[in-house]
């Protein structure tokens, strides 16, 4: 019974994606927004119960199959599953998605009829996908709920149709996305080929059975396609600029839950990563180096979502340097953690840019604080969450977890904690920077905005979730079945300074005129090292030539418009095909060369003048007198018998 | 006598279109709406009351004894597949064409001919039948584009006969070889196929008949007839090109080559494989550099069915599976993908992607449509398309890693290329052509709801599609010595 | 030497006399007379074997060729006078034929 | 039976033919033509063909000479046509004598070919014609009588006045 009711959860959203993006029928505002409400909540509402139930023990470990595929000789059982990863991060994707669609009903209020049925079509859509990720029983559900999210991750970061710069900052996303998913697909497909299974829990104990090269190339695929995903060092450039987005797009996709999603994929085939060191090291380090990267960029930045963007990228690395460092219930905590605090700090974001003017640059933000006091408010919470502020807030709670599981790890993993450490200290550095300047008086004074409830409803639940969350961290670690380590009181100090030094960096950033003035400066730190241009360099312009190069400069000029007949439309950019049609012309020249001037063809023409000629001469026998034929008769006639007459001679 | 119908029906259908007009207006397209149906539904008859063996149908009538020529029909879920997509694309061909008027009547017959030389590819199992429709095949479809098409019609028919045609020599040549040096002479394919040809003897007779398959499908090089045959085709052209003529390439590779020379395929498999690795990516590349949108389809198209061939020379049951999926899925999409195309064309008078833009704003249901079957080009979860392929890789993963590899790289490098085209043409500020656009209309909706429902039905639900195939698979491996997983 | 032998030559004799009387007569009329003289050559021939071999087939090939000789002398004659308005009887004058 | 008789008859015929086809005259041709005719069927009687030989002289001596006789009424005998008739024969007969000469040579040289067997030489029996025309050759027979019909219509055909449109045509 209950199986069924767990496979009843994603059906919602996509039923109100179909609803909102293939319905003929012109829906009011009124009805496009409640059906969207009613859509992304709905997941939450069923999910609920189901979630308490585990969390209270009274439901166990589940599986719900979905239908059954027969390839050959063996079936593929599609299905959701309930367990402790599912349970936890369902519930968290349903609770952060409510208060996202319910901050968007609002945020989005003056959008035109039809961009709001695209936004929240996608939206659900894209909420249908995230749940099949982390319910997912099997590796088929798994990616096609990954490969939707990044999807709708295309449409919705583009959705300012006019714009070419969100349309090109989607693509690169989609393509960035694409190249791990790839891989990724890669890894479950061999691990399927493992275990003649797409079920998870076959795939594992598959993998870890697998010969050892082919095992750590399974699970090199998988850290690829979590590093992909969560824009993890090297595949960091598409986050910053998907920030072309709508603000509840960021929000929900690209902090809390679809970026994160690598976390989970990393969580879920944990015991794969963890059974090669070497594979367990580089998902530690790349984290690590993800989360100064990270940290350094967000320092430098101007834009709060480029921000809050590269902080996204930092947090998440600290997920995978838990998971590295063979901690994944650890992880787990920070990913719940993360997308309390972060999906808050967009909102809230997104309200004190709308107050100081639609601007999103932070030193522009100067007094919102006073127009919109109630999200300022709560994005301090935010703010402190993120940086780690000591005891108070959920995230020192997680990352101090992060951060003990590091040290415990040994002495490879107490260097990556020294390392981690200065990027927390970093996190507190950019963590404020906004508060700091939105506090500052404004040139002039900025009107104070009404802050609707349905916007700012979702921002203090949000931001209770994010100081309570603190209690949340063990249980949840422990549900995961890990417990949360405890490396000591001088760990969790160095933590707690590491904290505060922050928030003193932060103030000395934000006042110290030598210290803005390099933050302003700080141009290669603020493009991301300018990571996008060497990818341009070296992959994407040498692409774009070989492109050309093969497709030829006429493909350009190639045109079809009816009235034009260009010589050029006819594919010869296209070097093998065009060396084809060459072959064949070639061979049909050679052939026909000796043929040119028609040597048969001569001496028939030749032969029939001589044969008119001759019919010339001939017709003169033609005298169409009876006599003549008569006598030409008995010519013929005296030949026959001379000829008889020789034959039978003797 | 019941898959004889599914060549005669819209075989003398077609003549009889060839009147319709005399009983009324339109009475040509519902003409050859009806025939479609009938033949759909006798289809589905013999599907319904087919044996439970090897085959859901068979049928074996005697034309020239005295050279072993026979009509020998036989019909299993791949055949009955393609049937029906056949059928199902000659009624949407109808309605896509509802603003054809010039020759109607001729038009709507060259479209029943099509089909019907085309069902004759997929059903029969004489061989010298099969290389005679084989060849029939070219001339509905170099009608179609010759009369038909737009701009240099003339020159890219010209292009297709030729290419289709000489390539046609190497079946029609080994097949003659086959039935004169069979012991008693026949082109019974079943009876050829016990005959022990030596390896080499197997590797040239394939070379023959690979010739005609991969030009048809077509892979690199022999590919330069597709892109202008698809730009200067009329929108019902460029259906039938992508969604049946390519078809009967994959269905030949997929049906004849293990049947017949098994050892030969084993020989020539690791090439098939890397040219049709060649083709995934020449194709993609190639689509990315493209401004006429139709061109850059075909190209696509050469990217997809050159995983086909991936899939075919693979020789496992995942690749060959996955190889009949991807030519199911291609069919759909590619044809949906050209009917939105020439819509386009047809109401802006354009394809180049630069003139070209915010579909979205002025025709939401074009711009919803062409979201769905940009999907399925990219092969996304959900689609056939990702089906196909994503059986093709794991095929490749048993086979060859590097092989696999570049087929992944094809599903990176298509992302780009789809998103180029939705992003010129559904994406951006309407621009001078597009805006005033007229929405899509009912007998063009209809197609597309039909052709998105299958790509998403077989997406999601694969286990009818495969329960198809399986058959087929299953005989393509046999002789190969591969049993089942 | 047979009587046989001799009744043959003559018959040719005839034969060829009327064929010499056809080649060699401009006039139509005379033309018509040389086919009967023709014609009666081998009547004479079939009635000569006939009688020598004492068989009834010889007289039956007689009347076949009586019977030619009526329908060509009918037709003949009716030709001349039709072609005598426009070639006064003058064979070699009537040559529309000419090549 | 008299086979010298025959052959007798038989010469004289070919003389009377020889004479008749040489003739400046058209009387003189058609008289000798009938004489040529008649002597055939003497010829007929002697070799006891005595049908063929009354049909010789019912038909064609009678029959069909009465025909030619009437078209003779119709021609010009005078002397100048006469004239004009002699020059053409004197100029053309040089060519055809000679074609006609190639033949009879190894002709007369058949004269003292080998012998046949000859039959029992019997009167032919009239019945027995009758049984062969009208039994075994039924359709020589038919095909014959069939040529008569068709010369039959021929005749009416060309024998009928002709309208002066064609009158004019056949004047070209």
């Amino acid at each position: 019974m209950l199986a069924y009711f767990l496979l009843l959860v994603p059906l919602p959203p996509l039923g109100g994606f179909l609803l909102l993006a293939l319905d003929p029928y012109r829906l009011e505002r009124r009805a496009v927004m409640a059906v969207a409400l009613a859509a992304g909540i709905a997941p939450l509402v069923l999910f609920l119960p189901v979630a308490l139930g585990y969390f209270a023990g009274s439901i166990g470990d589940t599986i719900a199959p979905a239908f059954t595929l027969n390839f050959g000789q063996f079936e593929v059982a599609l299905a959701m599953q309930l367990d402790a990863l599912s349970a936890i991060a369902a519930l968290t994707v349903t609770v952060v998605a409510s208060c996202v669609m319910i901050y968007a009903a609002d945020y989005m209020a003056s959008a035109r009829v039809a961009d709001l049925r695209r936004f929240f079509a996608l939206m659900n859509l894209f909420l249908a996908g995230m749940l099949s990720v982390v319910m997912a029983a099997d590796s088929i559900v798994f990616f096609l709920g990954w490969e939707l999210m990044g999807l709708c991750s295309f449409f919705l970061i583009s959705y300012n149709m006019n714009s070419p710069r969100a349309f090109a900052a989607g693509r690169k996303a989609f393509v960035m996305t694409r190249i791990a998913d790839a891989a990724l697909l890669a890894g479950l497909l061999l691990l399927f080929l493992e275990a003649t299974s797409v079920r998870i829990a076959d795939l594992i104990p598959a993998g870890l059975a697998a010969p050892e090269q082919r095992a750590v190339v399974i699970a090199v695929l998988l850290l690829v396609g979590a590093l992909g995903k969560s824009a993890q060092l090297p595949f960091q450039t598409w986050l910053p600029t998907a920030m072309a987005g709508p603000t509840p797009v960021s929000a929900l996709l690209h902090s809390a839950t679809m970026v994160a999603a690598g976390a989970i994929l990393l969580i879920r085939f944990a015991p794969l990563i963890e059974a090669h060191p070497g594979v367990a090291a580089a998902t530690a380090i790349a984290g690590v180096a993800t989360a100064v990267f990270g940290a350094l960029c967000a320092v430098a930045q101007t834009d709060i979502k480029r921000l809050l963007a590269y902080s996204s990228i930092s947090q998440i690395g600290f997920m995978l340097l838990a998971v590295g460092m063979g901690a994944p219930g650890v992880a787990m905590a920070h990913f719940v953690v993360h997308a309390l605090f972060k999906s808050l700090l967009f909102m809230s974001a997104g309200v004190l840019s709308h107050a100081s003017g639609g601007t999103t640059e932070i030193r522009r933000l100067r007094g919102s604080a006073y127009a919109a006091p109630i999200s300022f408010a709560t994005y301090v919470v935010g703010a402190a969450a993120l940086a780690g502020f000591p005891i108070l807030s959920a995230g020192w709670w997680s990352k101090e977890a992060v951060l003990g599981a590091a040290v415990m790890a040994g002495p490879f993993g107490q260097f990556l904690w020294l390392v981690a450490l200065g990027s927390a200290a970093l996190t507190g550095v950019y963590a404020y920077r906004p508060v700091w300047s939105a506090l500052r008086s404004p040139v002039e004074p900025l009107p104070a905005i009404k802050e609707n409830w349905l916007a700012v409803g979702p921002l203090i639940f949000l931001a209770t979730a994010s100081v309570l969350g603190s209690f949340l961290v063990g249980p949840i670690v422990r549900t995961m079945g890990g417990t949360v380590p405890h490396a000591g009181l001088g760990v969790e100090v160095m933590g707690a300074l590491a904290a505060i030094a922050g928030l003193i960096g932060s103030v000395v950033v934000s006042f110290s005129p030598v210290w803005s003035a390099r933050i302003k400066r700080a141009r290669r730190l603020r493009a991301g090292m300018q990571m996008d241009a060497i990818y341009y360099a070296f992959l994407v312009r040498p692409y774009r030539r070989v492109v050309h190069k093969l497709s030829g400069r006429n493909a350009r000029k190639d045109t079809s418009h009816e009235a034009e007949t260009d010589r050029t439309d006819g594919g010869m950019g296209d070097p093998v095909g065009t060396a084809t049609v060459n072959l064949g012309l070639w061979l049909a020249r050679v052939v026909t060369a000796p043929f040119v001037p028609d040597r048969f063809d001569l001496v028939t023409m030749r032969s029939t003048r001589e044969v008119r000629r001759a019919g010339v001469w001939a017709r003169r026998l033609q005298t169409g007198r009876l006599r003549t034929y008569v006598m030409a008769i008995a010519f013929g006639l005296g030949v026959l018998v001379i000829l008889g007459w020789g034959m039978t001679w003797g | 006598m019941g898959l004889s119908l599914q060549i005669l029906l819209p075989f003398f259908g077609g003549l009889a279109v060839l009147f319709a007009p005399r009983f009324g207006r339109d009475m040509e397209r519902w003409g050859t709406v009806a025939v479609m149906a009938l033949t759909l539904v006798v289809l589905l008859y013999s599907v319904v009351n087919g044996d439970s063996g090897r085959w859901l149908a068979f049928t074996r009538i005697d034309w020239a004894p005295s050279f072993g020529i026979q009509v020998l029909l036989a019909m299993d879920g791949l055949s009955a597949a393609m049937l029906a997509i056949s059928a199902g694309l000659g009624i949407v061909c109808v309605f896509v064409s509802w603003h054809v008027t010039h020759r109607s009547a001729m038009y709507h017959a060259v479209i029943c001919w099509t089909i019907a030389t085309a069902n004759g590819v997929f059903l029969s199992f004489d061989l010298l039948v099969f290389a005679f429709f084989w060849e029939l095949m070219i001339v509905p479809a170099f009608l179609l584009i010759g009369l038909w098409g737009h701009g240099q019609r003339e020159s890219a028919a010209m292009k297709f006969l030729v290419f289709n045609a000489v390539a046609g020599l190497g079946l029609l040549a080994a097949v003659f070889w086959m039935g004169a040096t069979a012991p008693e002479i026949t082109f019974d394919a079943f009876v050829l196929a016990e005959s022990d040809y030596a390896t080499w003897v197997q590797v040239l007779l394939l070379l023959g008949f690979a010739l005609a398959f991969m030009v048809k499908l077509p892979v690199p090089p022999f590919h330069a007839w597709l892109p202008d045959a698809h730009t200067q085709a009329p929108t019902a052209g460029s259906i039938l090109l992508a969604g049946l003529l390519l078809k009967t390439g994959a269905y030949g590779l997929f049906r004849f080559p293990p049947l017949l020379f098994p050892d030969g395929l084993m020989a020539l498999a690791p090439y098939g494989m890397a040219l049709g690795a060649f083709g995934v990516l020449y194709g993609a590349i190639l689509a990315c550099g493209q401004f006429d949108a139709k061109r850059l389809i075909a190209y696509t198209s050469i990217s997809h069915m050159s995983i086909v061939l991936m899939g075919v020379c693979g020789g496992v049951h995942f690749a060959l599976a996955g190889a009949g999926v991807e030519m199911v899925a291609h069919a759909f999409s590619s044809s949906a993908l050209f009917l939105l195309i020439g819509a386009l064309q047809q109401r802006t008078g354009t394809r180049d992607l630069r003139d070209l833009g915010g579909l979205q704003k002025t025709a939401p249901a074009f711009a919803t449509s062409f979201a769905v079957f940009f999907a399925a080009a990219l092969a996304m979860p959900g689609t056939a398309n990702f089906l196909g392929e994503a059986l093709v890789i794991t095929g490749m993963f048993q086979v060859n890693w590097a092989f696999a590899a570049i087929a992944l790289l094809s599903l990176i490098v298509s992302v780009l290329y789809a998103t180029r085209l939705i992003g010129a043409i559904v994406f951006g500020k309407p621009k001078a052509a597009t805006a005033t656009f007229e929405d899509l209309k009912p007998h063009e909706l209809w197609p597309i709801i039909a052709l998105g429902a299958g790509t998403l039905f077989f997406g999601l639900f694969p286990q009818t599609l495969v329960g198809w195939l399986r058959p087929a698979v299953d005989a393509a491996l046999l002789p190969l010595g591969v049993g089942a997983p | 030497m047979t009587p046989l032998n001799i009744l043959l030559v003559l018959s040719a004799g005839l034969f060829f006399a009327g064929l010499f009387g056809v080649a060699a007569r401009r006039t139509i009329l005379m033309q018509l007379i040389s086919l009967e003289i023709m014609l009666s050559g081998p009547a004479l021939g079939f009635v000569a074997v006939g009688a020598y071999h004492g068989s009834v087939e010889g007289t039956g090939m007689f009347l076949m060729v009586l019977g030619l000789a009526a329908a060509e002398v009918a037709l003949g004659l009716a030709i001349y006078l039709h072609m005598r308005r426009a070639t006064g009887g003058d064979s070699d004058l009537a040559h529309r034929l000419r090549g | 039976m008299s086979w010298g008789f025959a052959i007798w008859a038989a010469t004289l015929a070919l003389a009377a033919a020889v004479l008749s086809v040489t003739r400046a005259s058209a009387v003189h041709a058609l008289l000798l033509l009938l004489a040529s005719l008649l002597a055939l069927g003497a010829a007929f009687f002697a070799m006891s063909a005595n049908f063929a030989g009354v049909i010789q002289l019912l038909i064609y001596a009678g029959a069909v000479v009465a025909v030619f006789v009437f078209v003779v009424m119709t021609v010009d005998a005078s002397e100048t046509a006469m004239a004009h008739e002699r020059k053409l024969l004197r100029s053309a007969w040089r060519w055809p004598a000679l074609f006609v000469g190639l033949s009879v040579i190894p002709i007369l040289f058949g004269i003292g070919g080998g012998a046949m067997d000859a039959g029992a030489p019997a009167a032919a029996d009239t019945r027995e014609l009758g049984l062969l025309l009208f039994g075994d050759w039924g359709v020589a027979t038919e095909l014959v009588a069939l040529m008569l019909i068709a010369g039959m219509i021929g005749v009416r055909h060309l024998g009928r006045s002709l309208g002066p449109r064609l009158r004019e045509r056949g004047r070209e």
